[in-house]
């Protein structure tokens, strides 16, 4: 297998894609040139910076029997489209009833670590959780990103692909070959005994490093990861957790209300689960505040795996 | 422009009753408590969605807003349909999930109802880039209020539709007030098509209470766009006659004057009127025929909706998600 | 004391706080006669339906020496403002070091109940949650609802003041004299001894009817209402918890990265709640789907006092 | 218009060399990995921000954009603690929590810049409403580019400050770019200035590289705004000379004829022409011992930046609420 970047692989699933169905096209403030190149600047558009305006026109496109991609690139900038989003694109598939699809494909990056400060760092997926009528996917590996791009795309309902930014250059195999990555999947990255890391996207290949530094200390943890946030496996992250009887959530996000909250809250709910806990489940994730830009304030906001293995320490009361 | 024929004309006319008789009806079942939530009427402005669809082809699509029933009417909603979504029965539009702001008919053309102002403008902005994309000549058509045009969206559409010549109509259907707030007070010039020249494209003031000069000025406007000449913005002036919604507590800062003047000017009265002054070819009998058939179909949709179920309990978790 | 309605104490909030503070205007797409009459259309202005701008304007206006107050009716119609809550309202205190204050007002209805559908329903606050940078409240009471507002008047930072559409006609005693209700500090609403139920808004009032009934049968429920959801008051909630054991969160909003999964984590991670814990916590929410029309669907949506009472018994083991 | 005093020009000038040589310091030191993130350049574009704030008073408010640093230092930002902002440093204008993108004096009046495209115009358009209701004469000034001319909250701020008659100057920087796409496939119309027809406001349409022509604009607007007579649309035709930012990879899809064009066009090279042109007003001796005192100025702020220390990671923490 080759090896790529996680940001190539993302952009050989849409290039892919978009190959095997003329129904797709792209959106976004830039067109990114790979695309523009091979698929040109009819199906390729560079927009006027109307997010907005962008994230509406695929809903109409959609319902019309195109398959739009419309890359808001920083989430930041979803924020000026949020009514079509959460009134729109959300609700509009249930709220007539289900008498029109709206295959759609939003990409958003998150996340921090660029020393861009508050406007151009954050991860708020949660709040696109919150609201019922999105699938969201948020992959950890270049492998999983393009299979769950490809997913996205041939899905008949809106997805958000979040995307973390410090994951971009990433590298990890990835086929020659067609393939997908379901929706709605977690994946167990790592087996262990002792405890379950549930973590999300760079925060997995932080947690699989933690993982390495605590088995040289004889602590098995296990690392799973969700790949989608709606619809979440729940099952395998019980599943997980009942075997170990320990959980921590590590999040790039900041813990309130966050996706961190909700996968604790899905364990500790069920009752088989919640008997199978030894030790109160532990969010380790950003400090609640918006991204700072000095690099000293910066990385003392986000978790990592520093401060994964302290927290794995702590819940098992060693060291 | 000649007139239409007088079939055409008939048409017109036939539809434009059949707005206001259902919303009419709508009103009473509403107040009678058989409708819930929330019922915007458009009686009084029944010439704009009747001129702007009578200009249109069958495939054309159009999106509506929350003052939606004339739109899907105009467009060749199915009354029964209609009826039972509002009474929030099995075999509305939306199975009972959508209701008076959000009735749909995909099928039509008619991409739905939204209770967000302007939130619809971009929708069918996209459906208007789908049928560029396709290479067909299906037009698209937003219609929106005068207080939806000081909203955001209604500047980023006009702006890449007109960059991309997109098939469009933006009709905007002035009707002097945004809920209890009138034109005067948000509108920083009194022409909303005065905006049209900041993206380079015709913008045309009409007499939204003539369906004729409405219906021209969209046949204009669909031929540009047909022709790949991109989008027109087509104001048309005009005035509802009831109060912003139907709620029993719903208050009205307008003054009688003002209604009475628009009332007098009432869009039906005016046809029937032409109808009439063209000699022979519309006698008082043939309008009350016309007028009783409206409300058979009327009286027919709400036996079917009443005959509708509701829907299960359970049907609320349906229909989150495309298979 | 006077019995008014919520509706009014809070009308009474506004008007008490913009005679006191000249400083305070009062913006929205249509202007509440109550206020014009009192203080002119200049200071009681109906705007263009802009919420986006307006949402801005309270911030340049804010940071200029005035105490806006914005009227966002519907939450969600303030989607299309979010880029202003998001990217501005919330981080730019912080952003920029802290030199200018930003004392705004933002109000909002949520939750169901009118049959007004999908876009006119909703209780999203855990979206406005994850982000840092805004002061949340939500009261379930006249009394409440009045003091928070003058509470969220009298606060230096931006507050969104959500407030539960069933709440509008609930009547109750508000005092005559000027008082406040804290920020940050949560109210037991009932004492009890056998489960905690954490109730948000116009849940308060049907876990305290759940509470009577189950009261005649022995079960004691204390009812906690956090009354303000940032800063969370999780103490107050804890020892609650810690005293009875039990807690469910009774919420009008979808579960899924909701306050109620906020209100869970935070009690199941703290390790002292944790080993008081006799059950897994549970949410009783509305089901995670846009909010539909026809009244039997929206009903069957909505948690109420029979699906607490439900709840509790099941927490309980009983019945 | 008489053009400026002598010395005003000299004070125009020296403005405008501020911050060219401000950036190319920022730019050395970015590149060097003192100066993190991203990093916006605004040479070129000097005489846009120079020629407005010029006819500003001390007490009027600006807000700015991502590009910012033309606009403090216009305003009369400290370049020491500008530059320790961009160091990322204790003594920086946020305490090192804001950066390049984010630099804010409000105590200058200068509301902030801004990472957010357009999302500085409601703001700013505040500060003009809060001039308003305060019954002062502070006017408020929006700078926004050609790209955020296209979206939702320029058109909703626009028609809000015209209906209310509001103190405020909309500058539009049309630099012909939005990143790397070009003006001319984003813009319907390919000037701004004729958006300003739709809220009745005067649109006006400058050579941006020409302090004076924009100082004179300005002036007009202004004596407009405090005159109670509303706002202006200005757009200063204008050209950024760098790459849309200071990143190592940053594309650039201009053809090098476009930037020689307007290098030629060097808006100081201009000022200076002018300046020596005017005999006995200006000799090389004068400009090179301005450019000198303006460089000493910048290393001053250079020396000032790695003074001051890195905040204490806790203080990531704090500004989080005010009191
Ligand atoms: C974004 C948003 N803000 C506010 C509302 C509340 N609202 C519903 S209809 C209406 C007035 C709309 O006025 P206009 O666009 O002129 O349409 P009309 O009702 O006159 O047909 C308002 C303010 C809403 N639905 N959406
Ligand atoms: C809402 C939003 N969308 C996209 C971006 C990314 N972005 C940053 S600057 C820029 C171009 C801005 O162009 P213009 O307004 O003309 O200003 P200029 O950079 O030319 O000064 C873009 C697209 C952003 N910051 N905000
Ligand atoms: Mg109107
Ligand atoms: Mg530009």
């Amino acid at each position: 297998m080759r090896e790529i970047t996680f940001a190539q692989a993302a952009m050989e699933a849409l290039v892919e894609e978009m190959e095997r169905d003329p129904k797709i096209f792209h959106m976004s403030t830039d067109a990114p040139d790979a695309l523009v190149e091979k698929f040109g600047e009819s199906r390729v558009r560079a927009t006027p910076i109307a997010e907005s305006a962008l994230t509406g026109m695929a809903i109409g496109a959609a319902s019309s029997g195109f398959r739009p991609i419309v890359d808001w690139r920083q989430v930041t900038f979803a924020f000026v489209a949020m009514d079509q989003i959460v009134n729109q694109a959300a609700k509009i598939h249930y709220m007539f009833g289900g008498q029109a699809q709206f295959p759609i494909l939003y990409r958003a990056s998150v996340g921090g670590g660029g020393r861009s400060a508050a406007q151009h760092s954050q991860s708020p997926y949660s709040m696109f959780m919150n609201m019922a009528g999105l699938k969201i996917t948020l992959a950890s590996t270049p492998y999983d990103v393009k299979g769950l791009l490809k997913s996205a795309i041939r899905d008949n309902n809106p997805v958000i692909a979040f995307e973390s930014n410090r994951l971009a250059g990433l590298k990890g195999d990835v086929p020659q070959e067609d393939y997908t990555v379901p929706i709605g999947k977690a994946e167990v990255k790592r087996e262990g005994t002792d405890i379950t890391v549930v973590a999300l996207a760079w925060q997995v290949q932080e947690a699989l490093a933690a993982a390495e530094t605590l088995a040289a200390e004889g602590v098995s943890v296990e690392v799973v990861d969700p790949r989608t946030l709606i619809p979440m496996d729940s099952e395998t992250i019980r599943a997980s957790v009942r075997k170990t009887g320990r959980l921590i959530v590590a999040d790039e996000a900041g813990p309130t209300a966050g996706a961190s909250a909700e996968i604790a809250t899905l364990v500790t709910e069920d009752p088989d689960t919640f008997s199978c806990l030894k030790a109160p489940p532990k969010r380790i994730c950003a400090l609640q505040v918006p991204i700072p830009y000095s690099p000293v304030l910066e990385d003392h906001v986000f978790p990592d795996r520093t401060k994964i293995v302290a927290g794995v320490r702590e819940v098992l009361g060693i060291g | 422009m000649p007139y239409p024929t007088p079939e055409t004309q008939r048409e017109m006319l036939r539809t434009m009753q059949t707005i206001r008789r259902f919303e009419e009806r709508a009103s009473d079942d509403y107040h009678a408590g058989d409708i819930y939530g929330v019922v915007h009427c458009y009686i009084g402005e029944e010439a704009v969605a009747t001129g702007i669809c009578a200009a249109l082809n069958d495939d054309d699509q159009i999106i509506s807003t929350h003052r939606g029933h004339g739109h899907c009417i105009a467009k060749g909603a199915n009354l029964d349909r209609m009826m039972a979504e509002l009474y929030g029965r099995e075999d509305g539009y939306c199975k009972g999930k959508g209701g008076s702001m959000h009735i749909a008919d995909f099928d039509i053309g008619m991409l739905g109802a939204n209770g967000i102002v302007a939130g619809g403008i971009s929708i069918v902005t996209g459906a208007g880039l789908a049928a560029q994309l396709e290479g067909s000549d299906r037009v698209a058509v937003s219609f929106f209020g005068d207080g939806a045009s000081n909203a955001g969206p209604f500047h980023e559409s006009l702006n890449i539709a007109a960059k991309w010549k997109l098939p469009m109509l933006y009709v905007c259907e002035n009707n002097l007030h945004s809920a209890q707030t009138p034109a005067s007070r948000t509108l920083a010039h009194e022409d909303v098509a005065a905006r049209a020249a900041g993206y380079g494209i015709p913008g045309v003031i009409v007499d939204g209470n003539d369906v004729f000069a409405v219906y021209e000025a969209a046949s204009n406007a669909v031929a540009r766009a047909r022709a790949g000449e991109g989008p027109t913005l087509i104001e048309c002036k005009t005035y509802r006659w009831r109060k912003h919604t139907e709620r029993p507590n719903q208050p009205d800062q307008r003054t009688q004057e003002e209604i009475d003047i628009w009332m007098k000017r009432d869009p039906i009265a005016r046809l029937v009127d032409h109808l009439k002054s063209q000699q022979g070819q519309f006698s008082d009998e043939e309008w009350d025929a016309m007028d009783a058939a409206v409300l058979k179909s009327i009286e027919a949709s709400v036996v079917y909706a009443k005959a509708s179920p509701f829907p299960a309990p359970e049907a609320a978790l349906d229909d989150l998600y495309a298979d």
